[in-house]
């Protein structure tokens, strides 16, 4: 691997990653010394000074930002409102975790037939959902609904969600089923 | 077709071939092997063994094709594998046209009648151009693997607002209701997959041509002759009448029955004039 | 604003949205005309040719991806989101139904001479197929391709779907003349 391609590596891992990385980590990944991941680490802060957007270390970890200089344009675009209105996607993820509380993320991936990483951090960061424990077998992180969810919904508490139609008390026991069958 | 493409069957259409027909057991049967194990339907086969003989689709020779479609079909029907009614018909139409024309090429040309050619001609051209449809389609599912592959390989950036920045959000919209939000966890949650099990046939008992045949031809040897309303009148079901009338239509067809029916519409005479054993 | 500064502010939103963006959703923000965004994204994206990432435009909204040259360095971060791959059957029956939708269950088991109920309840129930109503005539339920559909092909619309073999259009009436044999 070229010191181009290793710059490029760096790139990509740190442009998909939600947490910050440490150089280390980089170099376990990347099977290259820690100094040549700083060299290049460096590098790259360097390169992207005319970009909107810049790479920092906070406790020892890299990841991605936006530049403070443009922060007027990122704060007008999160206040804008456009993001205010959940999408069908996030409303449909919202009513399987109102329904089935506490579920892990990939039983709700089960539930819409759809990958709900993205969705789910969506809901975490309008404070409708937060994490709730771990589930006991795998160790997944299990999520719940909020009581900010409870009141922009308009309700006292979850027993005054609608019921769900009479069939449906059955796919408690069935996903019981599907979940000895999987786990 | 999963059925089609367990090794238990590709194992017993093994064995049979090779007692069938040993002279031509190595090329044949590494070429249905891989049908065997490769083949979704009529139209995969036929683009398969086409190509296999490097031929262009609009091409007319199609005698070993339609040998080997045919021998094909014969040797998934005797591995014992079953036919479902609707792959079958399939099969089998795709299998009748390349008969007919494999049939009109062996006939010297001035033989054949204007009016069947012209049909054959009609045969040949929608069956070409399904075929051509069902490549392109082929042709363009690949495209889609690939595309589907490459994307698997861009991973989106999918991060977190910032605290700072989340603090900024404006508040939430659910934008609908209790009601309406419960009927969306209904819609989400019921299951999408119903079972395919059809249940309609279990309302009725099975009927069976065969054993209902067998009791016809006892009854009419013993009896000799009989209007078809006292051979049906202890029928419990209309199945049973069906079953019935279907079976002396095969044994008229086989000439052990006479029909005689006086008038349009009126009493059925069937007389036994089939071997007594 | 001059044009590198609109560009910057771009990627710096780009940078932290969680969701794709769409030109006019940017256009409102930035308070510029749509063409001078679609200019600034087309220009972002050749510049960054040579770098680990890249952005990308599907079902009408852009972000940020890892470049897939990188991806055996970046999926050992994101394990996650591993999905099965389609039968060739499913393939088959999806392009199918990409190219001719709305479609019945029926006319695509003609297009491809086989019965495609299993796998159509398959490509249903993993999000790529949605029912759409049904045909006038025989009350068959029609079939559509979904948004994630589009996604998982990484295609920005229908229209960027790749054409079909050449000699394909005249098929049009072709089926026409089979829907009047067998219907």
């Amino acid at each position: 691997m070229s010191d181009l391609e290793l710059e490029r590596s760096v790139e990509a891992i740190l442009m998909v990653v939600d947490e910050p990385v440490t150089e280390l980590t980089l170099a376990q990944v990347l099977e290259r010394p820690v100094d040549e991941i700083t060299t290049a680490l460096s590098h790259l802060q360097e390169e992207y000074e005319n970009h909107g957007f810049e790479l920092r270390t906070i406790n020892g970890g890299w990841r991605f930002y936006s530049r403070p200089e443009y922060s007027s344009a990122v704060e007008k675009f999160v206040l804008d409102g456009q993001q205010s209105r959940l999408t069908q996607a996030a409303l449909e993820t919202l009513a399987v975790v109102a329904y089935r509380q506490p579920i892990s993320r990939a039983r709700v991936s089960a539930i819409r037939g759809v990958n709900v990483e993205a969705v789910m951090k969506t809901l975490v960061t309008r404070g409708l959902v937060e994490e709730s424990g771990l589930e006991h077998e795998t160790g997944a992180i299990l999520y719940r609904t909020t009581s900010y969810f409870l009141e922009r919904l308009g309700l006292n508490a979850l027993d005054d969600l609608p019921a769900l139609a009479p069939y449906l008390p059955d796919l408690d026991r069935l996903d019981e089923v599907l979940g000895a069958l999987t786990d | 077709m999963e059925q089609v493409r367990s090794a238990e069957a590709n194992v017993k259409y093994r064995s049979q071939v090779e007692t069938a027909s040993a002279e031509v057991k190595s090329e044949v049967i590494a070429g249905f092997a891989l049908h065997l194990e490769n083949f979704d339907g009529p139209f995969d086969l036929l683009l398969q063994l086409i190509s296999r003989h490097r031929m262009d689709i609009t091409e007319i020779a199609l005698a070993s094709v339609t040998d080997e479609f045919i021998s094909f079909i014969r040797a998934l029907e005797e591995s014992g594998e079953g036919w479902h009614l609707d792959q079958a018909t399939e099969f089998l139409v795709v299998a009748a046209t390349l008969l007919d024309l494999k049939a009109a090429r062996l006939l010297p040309s001035g033989e054949v009648e204007d009016e069947t050619d012209l049909a054959l001609l009609e045969a040949r051209d929608i069956l070409f151009a399904r075929l051509l449809q069902y490549r392109a389609f082929k042709e363009i599912a690949s495209t889609f693997h690939e595309r589907i592959l490459l994307q698997d390989k861009a991973f989106a950036r999918v991060v977190a607002l910032d605290p700072s920045l989340s603090a900024l959000l404006p508040e939430v919209l659910i934008g609908v209701g209790p009601e309406r939000f419960g009927a969306i966890a209904e819609r989400v949650l019921a299951p999408k997959v119903t079972a395919s099990i059809a249940l309609e046939h279990l309302h009725l008992p099975l009927v069976s041509v065969a054993e209902e045949s067998q009791w016809v031809v006892e009854t009419l040897r013993r009896s000799r002759s009989m209007n078809f309303r006292h051979l049906v009148a202890e029928a419990k079901s209309t199945l049973v009448v069906v079953a019935r009338f279907l079976a002396l239509l095969d044994l008229y067809r086989q000439g052990a029955l006479r029909f005689d029916q006086v008038h349009s519409l009126g009493e059925l005479q069937i007389s036994w004039i089939g071997s007594d054993t």
